[in-house]
């Protein structure tokens, strides 16, 4: 059944099949005479973000079939952490998405918390929620810079990073690193806050707005970006669904699933702040959900900065036995020391059971599934990371388009290969 | 020994040898690039004769136009499809050799005895120069006398693009052999694409709800989860 | 001794028994193009050598006019040998006997 | 040709030649300064005094570098190819004017290497062999990507060809000459435009024609929205991918000499070339200012590339094609109108 | 995460329509509509239901993986149209009878609710895909039998996804393989210990 593509490659021919590979048979009856190419975009490309090699077949330059593979960057993070104490997969999580490493430690934290019914006090909550908020700006702006870039823009991504770069800063100030910054610890924060961080913070809040708007000039209304985006790598809201999307790919195709609001977490709820979903379905639509995902991320922070700005009440949730004992404890009562060699030794040992918590990371639903034997190490630990999950729409989304379009559909699901391979 | 006869020596020498090149060589692209080199050979013999206008308008069209095309057209063809250089029967080429060099001696002596024709236009350098250069006085005869062929030779032109979109124009799919050309490092099997078993797709697309909304597309915004929570409903 | 019109008619005589020598020998279709066109460039040398010794401008309209044909002539002999490649028959003289594709 | 002896001619291509070679390098410069300025940072320092020695570095280092030749390439045709791109874009110089026929050191010369009465057809004839460099490198470079490559820049850039012809037609009926020392001559002369004299540039008399010469002389060159050979090397594997180090540079430097090429071209036709105040009674200011719309042309080119995306092939094309060409005839169209009713053919 | 907070009011209600999504999360798991509808069409192959830290866990059989699967997207009250994650676990540890627990987290859009299905499998049976259900699952259970070598039965192209196409080396998350891997890689000889070394920043030598 030959595939006709109408002006926006919305996949016409009603038996399409949207799994890996193409509904239409391998031996195409294509006239004679043209030539069907495979072409690779090999592992190392500039445009595929990290290690990732798509085989394409084309037809002149329509893509007849695309067929990602994944795997360059798999470190087997799942087998690992089922040697590792608790608290010792923390690290781990950062080298997921490594743009957006707060996040990726968040998620893992809440899971465990939540096997461990533990409940963290309520300005723990707060900070989680403002450094989570930073780290999905930074994820965006990455994402921004690089879609720009590959699409042609090459200053956006100048700009993006810039930008970047004060929200760096601002990691560094609070847990010293810049990129694996390891901070979200299983019960709150166990240091308490350096004092340049709320200056550093409203800093950036003051600037940033306008900031989005030099790139919204910059972008919405250009008339190549229009070209290159609107029509291109349509997603249907059943598609969506049915391909497991979330986050901005998701919601681009309308479909309201955010979890900060569906099942909401940490202080989302006493929050107020909107979700931008798409009408269309393409890469423009995404473009303009992730631009106001960035404005409701900021919204968000000043509402939480405001709220948490001069509360002193402490951060870590002592009172229970699988917290480490604070540190002038452990050095003056005897079974604060003794609790703190135990937890260093042993760690704690966590109920048996069976559970799974989802967060709204930045690129979609980053999801943590930990099957416990009442053991200090988790039995199997399952990380659902939304890329992984997004990338498996490209296929579908590919057929039918431009060969010069497969940059901007790669840069349009937003993945970083550190968190599809695991 | 003028210069002039210095520099047209030269000219007609790289022209004669590009042209031999073209018939001699076994590559086809080789001898088109040696086409090429003939052909602005020629348009300097027009600059020499002053007719500069024939001579750039030469390049442009032919070397620029049309041999790019037969470059086109030689490169897209399949190498191994093309006709090998020595098939034609022996004897065929030693007819043409003998034909060919029968013309020569004719026209040589056609050449020698003719009778040189007096000056009988208004066109000498110095009137040509006067009317402001080669170009003027060619656009200035074309339009006045030759007028009637120029309207036929757009027509001409005309016929003969719309017949080549005709002819040409492909029929867009193809396929026969595929060539696998690995630009990355290739990792496991070469035929990564596995034939499993189809299966019927769980949904289908309806297209004609999928036009894309003319205008400025909006991003709506909601606070309550449970809205636009169904397919199609942001874009009513 | 100066240059006079017969060297150049000389010379438009030789490149045009060339260009006939390619057409007469040569088997790919391509190859028989740019001979044609060589010709064509040869008659040119021959019209303007004598519009420049005649003093009339006519000669140079007349080689205008034969190129723009000439040009018109080789797009559709070329859209012909592409049409044909895409039916994966090769652009050779000798097989391209009927007009019938 | 010139009424000058052969000597004067040679010194005055000579020193052009030169003034042009120095200034292709310092463009490299310029552009990375300027690209630098529009991303907020500030390029290259450390060479030199404000990174004034950067050409001088790369040179060296693209010497430095291995030249690679691949097994599969046709080797004659891959040594020479980039060759032809760089030496067509040099040959255009030969009809840029720069100035009129001044009294030097007794003798008089004239500011123009040669002026051809066909010299806009000219540069147009050499921009056409220059598709030559691409389409033989794609193809001698023995891989089928680079070849497709190859073709697809080399029709753009045969496409665009078209419409910068088609744009210069305009000016070709107002001047009725295409000489251009003629054509940059009659634009020194003033029109009086209510109060005041300005000069009678051919961008006010031809605003369509310019826009179209622009958007042409982007394309032409691969810069810009329109730099798909860069895109290919990224995407498929353009011409250029297969060649390193002093070939590459070839290409590379082929480029921004026929960038300082159009910009020269567009200035001359459209911005009066050697026209401004005090031209006409101090040759060296004329030639200033030709330098100055040039860099303003060069600023522009660069402003492009700092802030629009690429096209993809097919806008690309089907620009050229829908929009650009009907809007060129229309502009020969129009500008043959207003030249009949002037005079007085009409009415 | 605030335990009582979506979890609104103890008391049920009995007089709504049986499908608020309040029933999701009560205690009493013979209100769970889910477990009410599946208890009632597929009796004999709806095994168990467990609740958990406020999640809802249903045991169902291998054959009806899919159906169950299929029925729950296409109910009309239901409506859980979004498979979050299909993903294994090995209970060689944990069980000795079957010895993979295939897992489905599922999640309703509409209703925002969220329900795992879990069926145990022996090593070799096969479970049916759920690939005609829900498309996202095509890459899930790649990696499902990539990294567990359990295969899904009418899966579209069922082939490796993050190991290499020819790894013959087993399937490496399942619980007997070494976390090492199989080869023994070469250990650093130990006669060659590095010396401590002064160093300047430290001193004493690190």
């Amino acid at each position: 059944m030959e595939p006709t593509k109408t002006e926006f490659n919305v996949m016409e021919s009603t038996q399409t099949d949207y799994s890996g590979t193409l509904m239409v048979e391998d031996e195409h009856e294509l006239a004679s005479g043209e030539r069907v190419m495979t072409l690779n975009m090999g592992p190392q490309h500039p445009s595929t973000h990290g290690v990732m090699r798509v085989l394409l077949k084309l037809d002149g330059e329509t893509v007849i079939e695309c067929d990602p593979m994944i795997g360059y960057l798999h470190r087997g993070t799942e087998k690992l952490s089922e040697t590792k104490r608790y608290a010792q997969i923390v690290p781990w999580t950062d080298r997921l998405d490594y743009t957006a490493a707060p996040q990726n430690n968040l998620g893992y934290v809440l899971a465990v918390e939540k096997l461990l019914g533990l409940n963290v006090p309520e300005r723990a909550q707060y900070w989680r929620v403002i450094m989570v908020e930073l780290s999905r700006l930074a994820s965006h702006l990455v994402w921004l810079g690089t879609h720009a870039l590959d699409i042609g823009a090459l200053s956006m991504s100048l700009y993006t990073f810039r930008e970047r770069e004060m929200i760096m800063d601002i990691f560094e100030t609070f847990c010293g690193a810049r990129l694996t910054t390891n901070m979200m610890e299983i019960g709150g924060f166990s240091r308490p806050l350096p004092d340049t961080l709320i200056e550093q913070i409203r800093n950036f809040l003051r600037v940033f707005p306008n900031r989005i708007t030099e790139y919204t000039d910059l972008l919405t209304a250009n008339p190549i970006w229009l070209a290159r985006t609107k029509g291109v790598g349509v997603i249907t809201p059943e598609a969506a669904t049915s391909y497991s999307l979330t986050g901005a790919c998701l919601r681009g195709s309308g479909i309201n699933y955010d979890i900060r609001k569906a099942d909401p977490y940490l202080v989302y709820d006493q929050l107020d702040f909107e979700v931008p979903l798409g009408q269309f379905g393409d890469v423009f639509d995404r473009y303009l959900v992730r631009v106001e995902e960035m404005r409701q991320a900021h919204k968000i922070i000043t509402q939480a900065l405001n709220y948490i700005e001069h509360d002193d009440r402490p951060m870590m949730a002592y009172e229970s036995a699988y917290v480490m004992p604070p540190h002038m404890g452990t050095m003056t009562t005897a079974e604060d020391m003794q609790r703190h060699f135990v937890w260093v030794i042993k760690g704690f040992s966590a109920p048996i059971g069976e559970v799974y918590h989802a967060i709204e990371h930045g690129k979609g639903e980053f999801g943590i599934h930990i099957v416990s034997d009442g053991g200090s190490m988790p039995y199997r630990m399952r990380i659902r990371t939304p890329d992984y999950v997004n990338l498996g729409v490209l296929p579908h989304m590919a057929q039918g388009a431009m060969l010069a379009d497969m940059v901007a559909l790669i840069g349009t699901i937003d993945i970083v290969l550190g968190s599809v391979d695991r | 020994m003028s210069w002039e006869l210095v520099f047209f020596a030269v000219f007609s020498a790289a022209m004669l040898l590009t042209g031999i090149g073209v018939v001699a060589l076994e590559n086809p692209v080789h001898s088109a690039i040696s086409l090429v080199g003939c052909f602005i050979n020629v348009a300097a013999l027009f600059v020499m004769l002053g007719a500069e206008f024939l001579g750039v308008l030469q390049i442009i069209i032919y070397t620029g136009a049309v041999l790019v095309l037969v470059l086109f057209t030689i490169m897209l063809v399949d190498p191994n499809k093309l006709p090998a250089f020595y098939v034609g029967k022996p004897m065929q080429r030693n007819v043409s050799a003998i034909v060919g060099a029968i013309l020569m001696v004719e026209l040589g002596v056609a050449i020698v005895t003719r009778v040189a024709l007096e000056q009988i236009g208004p066109h000498t350098n110095a009137m040509v120069d006067q009317m402001g250069g080669n170009v003027q006085a060619i656009g200035q005869v074309m339009l006045s006398e030759y007028a009637l062929a120029f309207e036929v030779a757009s027509l001409v032109l005309t016929v003969g693009v719309v017949g080549a979109v005709v002819v040409g124009l492909p029929n867009r799919l193809g396929a026969l052999d595929t060539v696998t050309m690995s630009l990355g490092h290739s990792r496991g099997a070469e035929d990564a694409i596995a034939a499993g078993p189809k299966f019927e797709s769980p949904m289908n697309i309806p297209a004609e709800r999928y036009v894309a909304p003319v205008g400025e597309r909006k991003v709506v915004m909601t606070k309550d989860p449970d809205k636009y929570t169904h397919p199609g409903e942001t874009s009513k | 001794m100066d240059l006079t019109t017969n060297h150049f008619l000389f010379v438009s005589a030789a490149l045009f028994v060339i260009g006939m020598m390619g057409v007469l020998t040569r088997r790919n279709i391509l190859i028989v193009f740019m001979c044609v066109e060589m010709m064509v460039a040869a008659v040119g040398i021959s019209l303007v050598a004598f519009s420049h010794e005649t003093a009339t401008i006519n000669g140079q309209v007349f080689f205008l006019f034969a190129l723009a044909v000439a040009a018109a002539e080789s797009a559709v002999g070329l859209a012909i040998v592409v049409a044909l490649s895409r039916q994966g028959r090769a652009p050779d003289v000798e097989e391209m006997q009927t007009l019938r594709n | 040709m010139g009424d000058q002896p052969i000597w004067i001619t040679f010194i005055v291509t000579f020193v052009i030649m030169i003034v042009l070679l120095t200034s292709m390098a310092y463009t490299t410069w310029y552009e990375r300064k300027v690209l630098a300025r529009f991303q907020d940072r500030i390029g290259p320092t450390r060479t030199g005094p404000a990174g004034l020695l950067q050409p001088l570095a790369d040179a060296v280092k693209l010497m430095g570098k291995e030249d690679l030749i691949p097994e599969a390439a046709d080797r004659k045709v891959f040594y020479f190819a980039p060759m032809i791109t760089f030496i067509t874009a040099i040959l255009a110089a030969a009809v840029i004017p720069w100035g009129g026929t001044i009294e030097l050191f007794g003798q008089s010369v004239n500011l123009y290497p040669t002026d051809l009465n066909v010299g806009a057809l000219f540069i147009l004839a050499t921009g056409s062999i220059g598709v030559y460099g691409i389409i033989l490198g794609g193809w001698s470079s023995g891989n089928r990507y680079s070849l497709l490559g190859a073709i697809r820049s080399a029709a753009q850039v045969i496409s665009y060809e078209l419409i910068l012809g088609f744009s210069l037609v305009g000016i070709f009926i107002i001047t009725g000459t295409m000489s251009l020392k003629e054509i940059m001559f009659r634009q020194h002369e003033t029109i009086s435009f209510g109060p005041f004299e300005i000069a009678n540039w051919f961008v006010l008399s031809q605003p369509l024609a310019f826009v179209l010469f622009v958007i042409a002389a982007v394309a032409e060159t691969n810069r810009a929205p329109f730099d798909l050979p860069e895109a290919e090397s990224e995407l498929v594997a353009g011409f250029m991918t297969e060649y390193s180090a002093m070939r590459f540079a070839l290409y590379f430097l082929g480029e921004y000499i026929s960038m300082i090429i159009m910009s020269l071209f567009a200035s001359t036709l459209f911005l009066g070339g050697t026209s401004g105040p005090g031209a006409d009674t101090y040759w060296p200011l004329g030639i200033m200012w030709l330098v100055l719309k040039a860099i303003a042309f060069l600023f522009f080119y660069i402003w492009l590339r700092a802030t629009l995306p690429r096209f993809r092939f097919d806008q690309l094309m089907g620009l050229a094609w829908k929009v650009l060409l009907p809007l060129a005839i229309l502009n020969i169209a129009l500008t043959a109108f207003f030249r009949l009713i002037g005079n007085g053919q009409v009415f | 995460m605030t335990d009582g907070e979506n979890q609104k009011s103890n008391a049920v209600v009995t007089t709504g329509t049986g499908w608020e999504r309040e029933l999701y999360y009560d205690d009493d798991l013979s209100k769970h509509p889910v477990v009410r509808e599946l208890s009632a069409v597929f009796p004999d192959d709806f095994l168990d239901a467990v609740r958990f830290r406020n999640e809802t866990t249903i045991y169902v059989t291998p054959a009806r993986f899919r159906d169950i699967a299929m029925y729950m997207r296409d109910h009309e009250k239901l409506q859980i149209n979004f498979l979050s994650d299909l993903t294994a676990v090995d209970m060689l540890n944990l069980r000795t009878a079957p010895r993979f627990d295939v897992t489905a987290q599922l999640y309703s859009i509409p209703n925002r609710v969220r329900l795992r299905m879990k069926t145990s499998i022996d090593d070799g049976q096969s479970v049916p895909s759920l690939v005609p259900v829900f498309n996202g699952a095509n890459w899930m259970e790649r990696e499902c039998y990539d990294m567990f070598g359990i295969f899904f039965e009418g899966h579209p192209n069922l082939r490796r996804i993050l190991l290499q196409d020819d790894w013959d080396e087993g399937h490496p998350l399942r619980k007997d393989y070494p976390t090492r891997g199989w080869k023994d890689f070469p250990v650093y000889n130990k006669e060659r210990t590095i010396r401590r070394t002064k160093t300047r920043w430290t001193g004493r030598g690190v």
